[in-house]
């Protein structure tokens, strides 16, 4: 049967022929082997060497702000739409700029794609012991092939990290749908690094954290990464009154640290990407977690990282709970 | 050319750091990063390139340019304490050989940056040469190998259980005969040395013609910088991890009437960097700063310096969200031209 | 005898009813320590979970936010959205190395007074414990 | 720098008693930005305010920082003085060195340093501060009265005298309030319905008053100047256009039930107006009694009505009205006996409270004026009269004292005694408040003409022992046991709100103290302004008080709407919220914070070169906002502030107290 | 004590005198002196070039001298309110500390004009780094030929340098001033002429034999000037500008204000017409 990446060209194909999309955003080979990087296609032929497989891509809806127009310009027409390819993940940066009024639903085109967990390369090079240099996969699991000698591991060793805890694995509502659905199994919350630090001291907590930072360059990946920072000018960026200072002292990472987790308090859809894009790794997800959690528990929200209408921080009930 | 036995590299750190500040690579929850180092058995070896580069202890992300007080009554203004001696270990062949590069900026020119130079003197650069180099690395197209000893006062090559040492500068001889107790002579070993240095990456070479800044002066309105410049966030991981770029920004931290100027890293892929009083930005959209980044590395920076300002270390490759790769354009432009 | 440390505490006072408690504090005169000086907001919703973190940056050893009890914000719904605002601030803190203790809410009406200067007193005598606040704070 | 003056003010010695004014203003001459720091005994005394000006004028200051008391209390007036020196109000701020640091601090020497600390915070705000301009807003000149009462009734008259429509709500078929129900009235025992009667009849007839009986007010919005308020009209049943007031058809009702008018001494037709003065003078069926409701039969009244105006099917329906300004006049009610278990907590009947005792002395009462016992209709030979009853009792956490209960116990023991010569009249009393004009000399009237006994002391217990009312007291004059055997007991009930005040005050947005009269804006300089800008209080909603002080209240507040409506449009307080549209993208996460609803989306075009962008970002509708800035926390970009607190001037004067 | 004599480390200095060109006032020229004599001496500026003015705790700006170097005492900065550091200069008083490092830049190549005439032309506060090479040129009258200078800014109000334009350079021989202004409200008193400088440049149209042009102003205005002059046959190296662009370091190694491979703050500001030709078109 025909693979993913057939009948995406054979759909990109089509909307392309019937002048439906002005632009198609994907992934294409890497430089390096396994790496996967967003690709733009005008037309059907810069289409064709886009792919589709289970390695780790980046994460696509944020270039939706930069090649749409403004939501002030209203639904344009067919033929200017945009195209992208969505899973779970993508999905819920999508929602989350169609809620913040930055792009319009009817002004692009989702082309849904199932997903299970993508393949983390560096755990599969740390359990061969050296650079794979060929990875192949299939239903169960990965065969890394080594300089020397390969290994079979079985695929649920390998899944990304923000895979394990996916709340959405496939588009929720797309218009075109590359494959049939699979079976939504429902992952259950782990918030169990969370609740180790929690049990940490306040004193080793705040070594943890000002080690953590202590290694922040300040780069703001993890800013450009994220679809919930869609701010026309981020607050980081103005001087006047100026938030957080440009040098890099542990007060000002504190500070910066704080104001992004803040931001994108019960806005963030888990999907991993700021931790992805840190070149010092460090562990973002816990501090968005943190506040997942407490949002989820002391407001009873059911699933925080699905976009709602109304942020839980924009509204308010009146049997909130007192006590602090 | 003399040998260190694996054992003693840390009691050589205990000894060197009696006066000497120690920046040497450590783990540190799972990322490798050139730190400065009290307990000296958390020296680690198992690493391709330490996150932040050598440019950290010379060039720091954050520096205090000077102290000012009662800033507009009776001003009195008090330049740093004189920097401590400093030793870079662990270091890699390509970040030695990008302090090279940096040495160019802040001290050739009618100007100098004096606390550069304190630095760079009072320091050493203690090198471990590669022995895998990965899948981002191409320091070989920039006549460089990991084996090379530009830049480094000291290298080591190592074998199984020891260090094969080779003094490149006076001070690295110095060094070793403060320490001789810790060193013996082993002879001239040059297969040692020379298996390193011709060993190919696994990217290979990308072999730079000498006149690519000639045929990128015409290549400014080229639609291949719109291609790559739609995939790049605009984020300043490219410029901050590489241990080339030199870009800083002068700011102040006032506290009431006195503070203190600080300078810190800036990156040309920022919003603002170009931004000038009154809205005016000569480089607004992300198309401009991309082609500024890569022209100043491989056309501004060879017109003036007469060197690429890249020596093929990889981080920007190995760190890009997006894969926006130095390689990519060179071999592009290389084509096309 | 040793000095005893003299905490800096900043206290966010909603213009309604807890900067008129306070005002009502003073009218009868009560007494609390001078370690604590209050900046007047027009409500506990304008406080911004970023001026408390500034706060301990710039060197406050403690913090306070003094709004009206639920129901009679004079903007109706605005210490509503303090109250969630605090609740998450307060826990984030926490996590990430912040003593909970130095952050603290409090709902007073116009004419508590005298809850003003026992709250004012009791907050002051906990910081004062707790010792001055490193953690976050700027050098200079 | 900007040039800033600072004013330390020595508040004669309540700061610099604690706070050492010279230090501080010395300490203030050289800090970056002040220009001139001077301190000055009282900077609010007229030549302080001259001071002020001239400085400003001399040294063409641009930001005035007054280290003073309060800014509740006199940031308008140091502001006003900035204005009329040709500065803009909002470059004036107050530091409150005086309640919140002179008053409460014992140590001179940290009060000083936490005093300059403070001004120096607000010298760093002031630099932050910016030129604002009120805003105009355009004004209804309505005004709508909650409580048809004496006190609802002067307000209206007052008004509509003043050429402006009033709407007047409420709750009773007819107006009048607690006022009709009484006798006579002290202390010149004028009969109550005769000054009132006129008054009423006044209110029915006006022209600019629009009446709006059995009806209440159900939901408010908006900001004053421009209130939407709408009225719940509950049905009559009885349409009142038509009806002609012939009365037949109350004659004709075979249904009597217990009057509420007359709290339980009389009764009155399922179908009947209240009392016989009554405005509306129209009829009005009470559906839980009247038969044809019950069981659908008789409909006496329809065929008696000569005008056939009965209409069983009315529903109640809500009217919207558009209302510049709202004067709460809801007036009180008394503490229902069953509350008071030391009195028998209601089981008998012939225990009354102060109310039931006005019916049964009133002439249009169910007694037609002859005090008769209200279990078997006797006139009583004794009658013993307990003041206090539930009032300036903790116990009850209902410490306040009702104030009218002395005058009106000492006037029914009166009344009494002028009926029935030989009866006796006891008054147990703990202190006699008779403080208004004649109230003394009325108290020593009933006791030395009318020989009324005053007993000072508390009763213990009321109870019943074979068909007699036991009084057991005490008298501490004489400190014995006192043991009275009454025909009828008199408690002088407490002043409470009526019950629906606490609910109308939620509907309002108007808070109440913790006993539910309602929070006037401060207790001695603006005692008929509620907190809510354009909401006034007049009568027992905000207090206990007599006919007379009720009306000279009510006079005020409605002096209070006439010089608001004498205005074309009313000036907003700019201190509102402020969009920067260069900053905004209009994700609109701000507009679901805003209490009242003044934040839309807008588009707007932006030229960049000779390209036009349009771009949405979000505006604040002036009038409506109320500054409370919750908005500006939910910006993440900062793009949406609040003039007056904006982030930067919270900023600086955070950075200048953590210095 | 390290080498304070670092590149980014001003020196201290005092406001003396603060006068206000526009009466809108937001123009203002500071007269600045150095705290210590022995660092004016090191200062040794030539005309056209710049200094990095700083306002502690805010930031620095780099701005051009406007003093001659043959009237060295005060040295004079004209400063248009722009950006955060020039405003809170408005606001400083005299008497108030700055700091002052420099001089930076190349200075206008005086040397290379001797006996060639000099068209200046300048536009609102372009003025300011002109006014230095003027001077130095009149007080060295007897090496350069004729001195023209055409200056234009929006209204009356906003001219610069009132005194020297009025009553100063006309009076000098050798030296003719033609003024303009954009518009002119009504009931101010204006004599001379009325459109932009470009227009007006061409109504004198100076012979372009044996003289140099050099312009300063807004951009918008140099586009149209040099358009002009290459009509009136002026050559590309005849044509001396200056450009602008942010500055943090001024030495030459914060990377900010390249065009091209040249950075303005070493090998500008000053720059011919066919330097700039050459460059690629990103400023």
């Amino acid at each position: 049967m025909m693979t993913m990446t057939e009948k995406m060209r054979e759909q990109v194909k089509e909307l392309f022929v019937n002048n439906e999309i002005k632009l198609f955003i994907g992934f294409e080979k890497g430089f390096t082997k396994f790496s996967r990087i967003p690709a733009f296609a005008e037309n059907y032929d810069e289409a064709k060497k886009m792919i589709i497989d289970e390695f780790e891509t980046p994460f696509l809806a944020k270039y939706l702000i930069r090649e749409l127009e403004e939501v002030a310009a209203g639904i344009v027409e067919k033929s200017e739409r945009v195209a992208i390819l969505t899973r779970g993940c993508d999905y819920l940066g999508i929602r989350r700029l169609i809620v913040d009024n930055i792009i319009l639903r009817e002004n692009i085109v989702i082309v849904g794609i199932p997903c299970d967990g993508l393949i983390d390369v560096k755990k599969a090079n740390k359990l061969l012991g050296e650079e794979a240099r060929e990875i192949t996969i299939d239903e169960e699991n990965v065969i890394a092939k080594g300089k020397t000698e390969n290994k079979i591991i079985s695929k649920a060793e390998v899944v990304l990290d923000r895979c394990r805890q996916c709340i959405m694995c496939e588009p929720k509502e797309s218009d075109i749908m590359l494959a049939e659905k699979t079976a939504n199994v429902k992952k259950n919350k782990d918030y169990s690094k969370i609740e180790e630090i929690e049990k940490m001291s306040a004193k080793e907590r705040y070594e943890f954290w000002s080690r953590q930072f202590e290694r922040c360059i300040r780069c703001f990946a993890c800013r450009d990464a994220c679809t919930a920072c869609n701010c026309r000018k981020c607050i980081f960026d103005i001087t006047e009154p100026e938030m957080l200072e440009k040098t890099v002292a542990t007060s000002e990472q504190f500070m910066f640290h704080f104001i992004r987790a803040f931001h994108v308090a019960g806005r963030c859809s888990a999907c991993g990407e700021c931790e992805r894009v840190c070149p010092v790794d460090i562990p973002l997800g816990l501090l968005n977690g943190k506040l997942r959690k407490d949002i989820e528990f002391l407001f009873n929200v059911e699933e925080a990282g699905i976009p709602s209408e109304i942020e839980p921080l924009g509204e308010f009930k009146l049997d909130d709970p007192d006590e602090w | 050319m003399n040998k260190l036995l694996r054992s003693n590299v840390s009691c050589l750190l205990k000894k060197l750091s009696e006066h000497t500040e120690i920046y040497a690579s450590t783990e540190e929850d799972g990322v490798c990063i050139l730190a400065k180092l009290d307990n000296y058995e958390e020296w680690t070896m198992n690493y391709v390139r330490t996150a932040n580069s050598v440019k950290d202890v010379f060039f720091p992300q954050n520096e205090e340019i000077m102290k000012y007080k009662d800033a507009s009554s009776d001003l009195k203004i008090e330049a740093p304490k004189p920097f401590k001696e400093r030793i870079a270990f662990g270091v890699r062949p390509c970040d030695a050989a990008a302090m090279l590069l940096l040495d160019d900026v802040f001290l050739k020119g009618e100007f100098y940056d004096s606390y550069y130079k304190e630095r760079r003197e009072k320091g050493t650069i203690i090198t471990i040469a590669c022995e895998k180099p990965d899948q981002h690395c191409f320091c070989t197209s920039f006549d460089l190998s990991p084996g090379a000893t530009e830049g480094s006062d000291i290298v080591l090559y190592p074998t199984e259980d020891f260090f094969l040492v080779v003094e490149v500068t006076e001070k690295g001889k110095k060094l070793i005969k403060d320490n001789a107790e810790l060193f013996e002579d082993i002879g001239a070993k040059p297969e040692i040395v020379d298996s390193y240095k011709n060993m190919r990456t696994v990217l290979g070479d990308v072999c730079i013609p000498n006149d690519l800044n000639e045929k990128l002066k015409g290549e400014f309105d080229n639609s291949y910088w719109k291609k790559i410049a739609r995939r790049c966030l605009g984020c300043g991981n490219c410029t901050f991890v590489c241990p080339t770029c030199h870009c800083f920004a002068v700011c102040d931290v006032a506290r009431g009437c006195d503070g203190k100027r600080a300078r810190t890293w800036d990156s040309c892929k920022f919003q603002d960097f170009f931004l000038m009083a009154g809205d005016h930005n000569p480089r607004p959209t992300q198309i401009e700063r991309t082609r500024q980044r890569f022209m100043h590395k491989l056309n501004y920076f060879k017109e003036k310096y007469d060197k690429y300002q890249c020596i093929g270390c990889g981080r920007c490759v190995e760190k890009c969200p997006v894969g926006v790769h130095i390689a990519d354009v060179i071999t592009h432009m290389k084509e096309e031209l | 005898m040793s000095v005893k440390f003299k905490p800096n505490i900043i206290c966010f006072a909603c213009n309604w009813c807890s900067y008129t408690g306070a005002d009502m504090a003073g009218t009868s005169r009560m007494k609390y320590p001078a370690t604590i000086k209050i900046i007047r907001v027009p409500c506990s919703g304008r406080v911004n979970p970023t001026f408390i973190m500034k706060a301990y940056q710039k060197g406050a050893d403690g913090v306070l936010i003094a709004g009206c009890h639920p129901g009679d914000c004079h903007y109706n719904s605005g210490n509503y959205f303090a109250k969630r605002r605090f609740l998450l601030a307060t826990r984030f803190m926490n996590y990430i190395g912040i003593d909970a203790k130095r952050l603290r809410m409090e709902w007073i009406s116009a004419a508590e007074g005298v809850k003003f200067a026992r709250v004012m007193a009791e907050f002051s005598e906990t910081i004062s414990e707790l010792g001055p606040n490193w953690r976050a704070r700027e050098e200079v | 720098m900007k040039k800033i003056g600072v004013f330390v003010c020595w508040c004669g010695l309540n700061i610099s008693s604690t706070v050492d004014v010279g230090k501080a203003s010395e300490e203030l001459k050289n800090y970056p930005g002040v220009f001139y720091a001077d301190d000055y005994k009282y900077l609010c005394s007229d030549p302080g305010q001259e001071l002020i000006k001239k400085t400003i004028i001399d040294n063409k200051l641009e930001g005035i920082v007054v280290a003073a008391c309060s800014p509740n209390m006199h940031e308008s007036t140091f502001r006003a003085a900035a204005e009329a020196a040709g500065l803009n109000p909002y470059r004036v701020e107050i530091t409150n060195i005086r309640e919140q640091t002179s008053w409460v601090h014992s140590n001179k020497e940290d009060a000083t340093i936490k005093a300059i600390q403070l001004i120096k915070a607000t010298v760093e705000k002031v630099k932050k501060s910016e030129d604002l301009f009120p805003q105009q807003i355009p004004l209804t000149k309505k005004v709508l009265v909650i409580g048809g009462g004496i006190s609802g009734m002067t307000v209206a008259l007052e008004v509509a005298e003043a050429g402006y429509p009033v709407i007047l709500v409420e709750k009773e078929p007819q107006i009048g309030g607690n006022m009709a129900k009484l006798s006579e009235t002290f202390p010149t025992l004028d009969c109550a319905s005769c000054i009132l009667t006129p008054k009423t009849a006044e209110v029915g007839r006006h022209s600019n008053i629009t009446l709006m009986t059995n009806s209440e007010v159900v939901e408010s919005s908006g900001y004053f100047g421009n209130f939407t308020v709408k009225i719940k009209r509950k049905p009559t049943f009885v349409d009142w256009e038509k009806c002609i007031g012939c009365m037949l058809c109350q004659e004709k009702c075979p249904k009597k039930t217990n009057s509420d008018f007359e709290h339980g001494m009389g009764k009155r037709k399922a179908i009947s107006v209240a009392f016989p003065q009554a405005i509306p003078y129209r009829p009005i069926i009470n559906e839980k009694e009247c038969i044809y409701f019950k069981t659908g039969k008789c409909k006496m009244c329809v065929k008696v009505c000569p005008v056939d105006c009965i209409e069983f099917e009315q529903l109640e329906n809500i009217v919207e009205e558009n209302i510049g300004a709202i004067v709460v006049a809801s007036g009180y009610e008394l503490l229902p006996k069953e509350k008071l278990s030391e009195y028998g907590q209601g089981k008998y009947a012939d225990v009354i409270d102060g109310m039931q005792f006005e019916r049964i002395a009133s002439a249009s009462g169910p007694t037609e004026g002859v005090i008769r016992r209200p279990s078997d209709g006797k006139i009583p030979q004794s009658i013993v009269f307990i003041q206090c009853a539930g009032s300036r009792d903790n116990q009850k956490d209902r410490p306040y004292c009702s104030k009218i209960c002395c005058m009106y116990t000492a006037k029914h023991a009166m009344l009494y005694k002028h009926q029935v010569h030989d009866g006796t009249a006891t008054v147990f009393y703990m202190d006699i408040r008779a403080g208004g004009k004649g109230y003394e000399e009325f108290v020593q009237r009933a006791i030395e003409d009318d020989h009324v006994l005053y007993l000072r002391g508390r009763v213990a217990r009321v109870y019943e022992e074979d068909g007699k009312l036991v009084v057991l007291g005490v008298d501490t004059l004489s400190s014995e046991q006192v043991r009275i055997e009454a025909d009828l007991v008199v408690l002088a009930t407490a002043v409470i709100p009526s019950e629906k005040a606490k609910v109308l005050g939620q509907t309002l947005k108007v808070g109440t103290d913790a006993y539910g009269f309602f929070n006037e804006a401060h207790p001695k300089l603006r005692p008929v302004e509620s907190m809510t800008k354009g909401v006034f209080l007049a009568g027992c909603a905000q207090a206990p008080r007599d006919i007379p002080e009720t009306v000279s209240q009510a006079t005020g507040a409605a002096a209070k709407v006439i010089t608001m409506f004498s205005k074309n449009h009313l000036v907003s307080d700019p201190q509102v919220a402020k969009v920067n549209e260069k900053i905004c993208v209009g994700c609109l996460q701000c507009e679901p914070i805003c209490p009242y609803k003044a934040i839309e989306p807008e588009t707007i075009e932006v030229r960049i070169g000779h390209t036009v962008e349009k771009r949405q970002v979000a505006t604040i509708n002036k009038g409506l906002c109320q500054g409370c800035g919750a908005c500006s926390v939910a910006c993440r970009s900062g793009a949406m502030n609040l003039s007056g607190f904006s982030n930067e001037q919270i900023l600086e004067e955070l950075k200048a107290l953590c210095l | 004590m390290c080498s304070s004599h670092n590149q980014l480390v001003p020196k201290v200095a005092t406001i003396k005198k603060i006068t206000e060109e526009t009466s809108s006032g937001d123009v203002k020229t500071f007269y600045v002196e150095f705290d210590k004599p022995e660092e004016r001496a090191e200062f040794k500026n030539m005309p056209g070039q710049c200094a990095m003015i700083s306002v502690l705790g805010v930031g620095e700006s780099m701005i051009s001298i406007t003093s001659s170097p043959t009237r060295p005492d005060p040295l004079e900065f004209s400063i248009k309110k722009m950006g955060k550091v020039t405003s809170k200069l408005h606001d400083m008083s005299v008497g108030s500390k700055i700091g002052i490092r420099g001089p930076y830049g190349n200075n206008f190549p005086v040397d290379e004009w001797r006996g060639k005439d000099l068209v200046f032309i300048g536009g609102g506060i372009g003025l300011a780094p002109l006014r230095s090479v003027i001077n130095y040129c009149i007080d060295k009258k007897e090496n350069y030929g004729s001195i023209s200078i055409i200056y234009g800014s929006r209204s009356p109000a906003d001219l610069c340098f009132k005194e020297e334009l009025f009553d100063n350079w006309p009076n000098l021989e050798g030296v003719e001033v033609h003024l303009t202004v954009d518009k002119v409200e009504e009931g101010e008193r204006w004599d001379k002429s009325v459109g932009f400088v470009p227009q007006y440049l061409e109504q004198i149209s100076p012979s372009p034999n044996n003289s140099i042009a050099i312009t300063c102003g807004p951009p918008i205005m140099i586009k149209y000037v040099l358009e002009s002059l290459e009509k009136m046959k002026f050559e590309d190296e005849q044509i001396i500008t200056t450009l602008e662009l942010k500055m943090q370091c001024g030495v030459g190694y914060c990377g900010r204000c390249n065009i091209g491979d040249k950075y303005v703050c070493i090998d500008g500001p000053v720059f011919s017409y066919k330097q700039i030709k050459e460059m690629p078109q990103e400023f």
